[in-house]
């Protein structure tokens, strides 16, 4: 049986993060096969329920990914979507979530490389926890 | 005993678009089982609870005719996330159903009386099944009279086997639209007007309402007011319903529950409902 | 069959006995909160507790329950566990005619108008094997008011052995064919003794004695109908925030919401609790809601316990349990609302 | 000096003086341990409110719950320190106007939590509380006990730093100031030392025992969405059953709609029929509300509420490097 890979949701928003991992594509850099992508308008989309539900249905990881400060499309949007995820990581880690099953970062659209990194540094800490199982839902 | 909170399996045969908007549809459905197609047996006026896997149910009145054999006909108007996904559904494809439910017009009562039918946009469906269903006992019954509103000339359902009635000499028909439109040559104006204008007289008449609330609201006073009495007036009524066989509690009206008392109430009964329309 | 004795001693005898051949439920705790919750032992039961904090309705009519599995291949009703009956220790007079109000809408369903007669499997599997030991209340709260509906802390009704506590032991009495049965066949009962019928008797009356006299409940069906339209309700229900704990905890509430749940093409189709007081229960889909305003919701609630059961089934949907009152956390106690209808009526008549 | 006398007076005068047509005041309940909310319209009524320590409700939930009844009219309310926040939280959220509102503020020292009462007496009913200030007297068939005015107030009380109205037009009796409560954090602070596993153990513990019914969220003056996310159906966001991934996913999404919005006021944890405690997490979002952005909920009359307002240059060592 081959080796469990960790599946990860990536959050990216369109104008950034997205075109980040376009180019890690088209550079043809190299990073683990273990998310799959759904792209938003910008991070202050990302309601903390995406998140939640996510993991609910079992993957293992989410990661959400916006412009860098200062760089947003909508001038504010990844502003107010850090302050939402400042107080979301820190609850989901206050009742018992493993810290690094949820992270954030900022990739702009030249930063192929950082999302490769970035990816692959998700995809490390996440295949050292194992398999999501805390808030998983079984049907 | 019968398990009545699990649907039977139902097939789509014919799928037939009702408005140029495409939010009106009409589904004709097969028996899947022919022990399910031999025990089925209704009357104009019931509904039925079709149901999707996944995203739920909702009540449906009948619009096929227990004289029409092989299918049932139902038109979904889409709003919901279940009238959705019906509309997603393709010739073939199968879909859960469960009745028949509720009560129904007081068809053996309307034998040897002149019939009124009181119809308001897509609700016309039980009445289209009562309809077709006195039409083929005719001559059980003496004069027809069906007037039909809706918003606008787009909006009315079975618009082709309108057009077949129209030209018959055994029916009145009488269509009218909200407000003047370019191209109509029919009646103008709300239900209730055109009910006072052309209903038949109330001698040995009985009338037969089902539409919008509002429709139903303002057109059983003009009914009263042309004379008709409570037991002669009969109308259909429809709330959010969950199980349809009077256990969940949603569609409590009164003492009544409208998927088992109801759907179909005489004005005499609706006298002592609270919260009708 | 006759008066039969429990050594409190052996009561944990007794229940080991009762669960061989049955899935015992009594009243216990979950975390920190009293419940009717599946017992293996007399450890797990807690018979300080006056009236549980949650109904015992969850028995037969749990809050989420299966009524049927589906996947690409069909819709599967989910197997019968081959499982014991049900046998319930410790139920109060009010929640075991509870019962009985609940089996009127799913077990003994009206005749239809084509002669269906739409009985709920789910409920009936549960009930109608069930066996009841009821136990007689000899300290009524200051909440309970069963008295209004013709009802005593000691009543019988939807038992099928009626137990009264009488101190070191307790005393039991069959009511039904089921409890004489099931008493014939537990071993660790012996003979009641001279003198305990009477015993019980007095605790009944000591219970009786230390209750609220009750509100002439006679007509109030009528006289809510007849105030349907008046303006009364918008008072009764200003404070009511339409939280919904009345419902859930009331023994007798039953409404109840259709949900699936699943993923992809496999799932459940669940009926879950609901609740009258919520404005989406009437919300149709086109956006119109014919009960959209709190007090017409609080007015439902009322009506529908005092006046619409009482003319479908013969019966109030209330059995003064008094959960309604303890849970509410504005106070808006259904025996002020019931006195302010009275009291209305009254003063309607005096103004003419 | 007495309280409630005051209160009733203050009522009075402001009906008398039509500065209110209606004033939001707490009466005796018809139970023991309790007081219901009382609308007063005229100066008669006046006389029915109560001010003591069985005055737990957060009476500005009425501004949100029926908008209707409260439009065009000038509206009396009596809070207590967390209530007025909840006030100046609707202000802020232009639910009402201020110069419609009239906020009468009471001297608050904590109000009880019944289920913590109901706790000390073994099953017994309680008919009479008697406050004797640092220490209350319940009494029942039987028994009477003497209880720590502690154990029995209700856990938001405990952890209360504001128990007076810091926005008011009237103020009754002396304010107790801002109180500093030392070991207000300490129940978080003993949880979070807890290892992650137990952390959840005792969290799914928690939650799994939820039934559903929304009391908290309906109490909950900060809960006004008119659909709220659970109850959408399209998309169905989570599950409607008892399942805890499905409770403890709408707990926590209303505490984080609540961020910044909370005034722990304790309605959510007084109303639960489950005696959940709801407040942990509510706190927890409220110390890391205050620890990172400044700010505490329904606190100043001119501020924004935290969660829709941003400074450029916040921490952001959780973003990933």
């Amino acid at each position: 049986m081959s080796e469990w890979q960790p599946r990860i949701l990536a959050i990216l928003c369109n104008w950034c993060s997205y075109a980040g991992a376009d180019l890690a594509g088209v550079s043809r850099m190299q990073y683990p096969p273990s998310i799959r992508v759904v792209r938003i308008p910008c991070s202050g989309r990302v309601d903390p329920l995406f998140i939640m539900k996510s993991l609910q249905s079992g993957f293992d990881g989410v990661l959400v990914s916006g412009c860098h400060p200062g760089d947003c499309h909508y001038i504010s949007g990844n502003y107010v979507a850090r302050r939402k995820f400042a107080v979301l990581k820190p609850l989901l880690e206050f009742i018992g979530l493993e810290p690094n099953r949820v992270q954030f970062s900022w990739i702009s659209a030249g930063e192929g490389d950082r999302f490769a990194k970035v990816v692959t540094k998700i995809t490390e800490d996440i295949r050292e926890l194992g398999p999501a199982t805390r808030l998983v839902k079984k049907t | 005993m019968g398990n009545y909170c699990v649907p039977q399996q139902m097939k789509v045969e014919r799928i037939g678009i009702e408005d140029p908007a495409r939010t009106l549809r009409t589904y004709d459905l097969s028996f899947v089982n022919d022990s399910d197609r031999d025990a089925f047996k209704y009357l104009p006026g019931q509904f039925c609870e079709l149901s999707i896997p996944g995203k739920g149910e909702s009540p449906f009145g009948i619009a096929s005719s227990p004289t029409e054999e092989g299918f049932l006909r139902f038109t979904v108007n889409r709003t919901g996330s279940v009238t959705n996904e019906i509309h997603y559904l393709r010739n073939g494809d199968t879909i859960g159903l469960r009745g028949p439910l509720g009560n129904w017009y007081p068809v053996e009562d309307l034998k040897g009386m002149n019939v009124l039918i009181v119809g308001g946009g897509f609700a016309f469906t039980t009445l289209r099944s009562l309809l077709i269903y006195l039409m083929d006992s005719r001559d059980d019954h003496k004069d027809i009279t069906v007037i039909y509103g809706a918003r606008n000339p787009d909006l009315f359902i079975y618009k082709d086997e309108i057009a077949l009635w129209k030209q018959r000499s055994d029916i009145q028909m009488h269509l009218t639209i909200d407000k003047p439109v370019d191209g109509w040559d029919k009646k103008t104006g709300f239900v209730p007007a055109v009910v006072k204008e052309v209903a038949p007289s109330p001698e040995n008449t009985m009338a037969i309402v089902c539409g919008p609330p509002v429709m139903i609201k303002y057109t059983l006073p003009v009914l009263t007011q042309l004379g008709f009495s409570d037991e002669r007036i009969y109308t259909s009524l429809e709330r959010r319903m969950k199980c349809g066989i009077g256990k969940c509690g949603r569609c409590n009206i009164g003492s009544k529950y409208i998927c088992i008392d109801g759907p179909v109430f005489s004005m005499a009964e609706l006298k002592n409902i609270p919260e009708t329309v | 069959m006759n008066m039969v004795r429990l050594d409190k001693k052996k009561f944990g005898d007794f229940i080991l006995e009762l669960s061989v051949e049955h899935a015992v439920y009594a009243p216990g705790n979950t975390g920190g909160k009293t419940d009717f919750i599946p017992v293996s032992s007399e450890d797990e039961i807690n018979l300080k507790t006056l009236v549980t904090d949650l109904s015992p309705k969850g028995i037969f009519f749990p809050h989420s329950e299966v009524l049927y599995e589906y996947d690409t291949e069909g819709i599967r009703v989910p197997e019968k566990e081959a499982g014991k009956p049900i046998a319930v220790w410790g139920m109060r007079g009010c929640d075991s005619r509870s019962l009985l109000m609940l089996n009127k809408v799913f077990g003994s369903a009206i005749q239809m108008p084509d002669n269906k007669n739409f009985q709920d499997p789910y409920w009936k599997e549960k009930y109608d094997s069930s066996v009841i030991f009821g136990s007689a209340c000899n300290m009524p709260q200051s909440t309970c008011f069963c008295n209004w509906f013709g009802d005593g802390p000691h009543s019988r009704e939807g038992m099928d052995v009626f137990v009264v506590d009488a101190g070191d032991h307790y005393l039991m009495e069959p009511v039904s064919d089921k409890g004489s049965n099931i008493l014939g066949k537990l071993t660790c009962l012996t003979d009641s003794l001279e003198g305990d019928a009477e015993a019980a008797l007095k605790l009944a009356s000591e219970a009786e004695s230390t209750m609220v006299p009750p509100m002439d409940v006679n007509g109030l069906g009528e006289l809510l109908n007849d105030l349907y339209d008046e303006p009364v309700w918008e008072d009764i229900s200003a404070k009511c925030i339409n939280c919904g704990a009345c419902t859930f905890s009331c023994p007798t509430c039953h409404c109840y919401d259709i949900q699936d749940e699943g993923k992809g093409s496999s799932g459940k189709r669940i009926r879950i609790w609901d609740s009258c007081m919520f404005p989406i229960f009437t919300m149709e889909a086109s956006g119109h809601n014919p009960r959209a305003l709190s007090s017409q919701r609080v007015r439902q609630r009322v009506m529908h316990k005092y006046s619409y059961f009482l003319e479908k089934y013969g019966d109030f949907l209330c059995t003064g349990c008094g959960r309604c009152i303890t849970v509410c956390p504005v106070n808006l106690d259904i025996r002020e609302v019931l006195k302010t209808i009275n009291v209305y009526n009254r003063q309607g008549i005096t103004n003419g | 000096m007495n309280t409630t006398n005051e209160l009733r007076k203050s009522i009075k005068a402001l009906i008398a003086e039509k500065k209110v047509d209606l004033f939001l005041a707490w009466e005796k309940g018809s139970l023991p341990l309790t007081a219901t909310p009382l609308f007063v319209s005229t100066e008669d009524q006046a006389d029915r409110a109560v001010f003591d320590v069985t005055c737990g409700n957060n009476l500005s939930i009425y501004f949100t719950k029926d908008r209707k009844q409260f439009a065009n009219r000038k509206v009396g309310i009596a809070v207590k320190g967390c209530d007025a926040r909840s006030v100046v939280l609707n202000i802020l959220e232009k639910q009402i106007q201020r110069e419609n509102v009239v906020i009468v503020g009471v001297p608050c020292d904590g109000v009880l939590d019944r289920k913590k009462v109901l706790a000390k007496t073994d099953g017994r009913e309680v008919l009479e509380l008697i406050d004797n200030g640092e220490t209350v007297t319940v009494k029942g068939n039987g028994f009477d006990l003497l209880l720590n005015r502690n154990e029995i107030l209700s856990s938001s009380c405990l952890a209360c730093t504001y128990p007076d109205a810091q926005e008011y037009d009237v103020f009754i009796g002396d304010a107790r100031g801002e109180v500093p409560n030392e070991s207000r954090l300490k129940e978080i602070h003993d949880f979070q030392a807890l290892s992650a596993s137990e952390r959840w153990d005792k969290t799914r513990n928690e939650y799994e025992r939820c039934i559903r019914c929304y009391a908290c969220r309906n109490v909950c003056p900060s809960c006004y969405c008119n659909v709220c996310f659970v109850d959408q159906n399209d998309p169905k966001w989570i599950g409607s059953t008892c399942d805890y991934t499905d409770t403890l996913i709408f707990h926590v999404i209303r505490n984080l709609h609540v961020a910044g919005r909370c005034v722990e006021c304790g309605a959510c944890q007084r109303a639960c029929p489950m005696d959940i405690d709801l407040l942990m997490l509510n706190r927890k979002v409220a110390m890391e509300v205050k620890d990172r952005f400044g700010d505490i909920a329904g606190l100043d009359i001119n501020g924004k509420p935290a969660m829709s307002d941003f400074r450029e240059d916040e921490k952001q060592k959780f973003i990933m490097g």
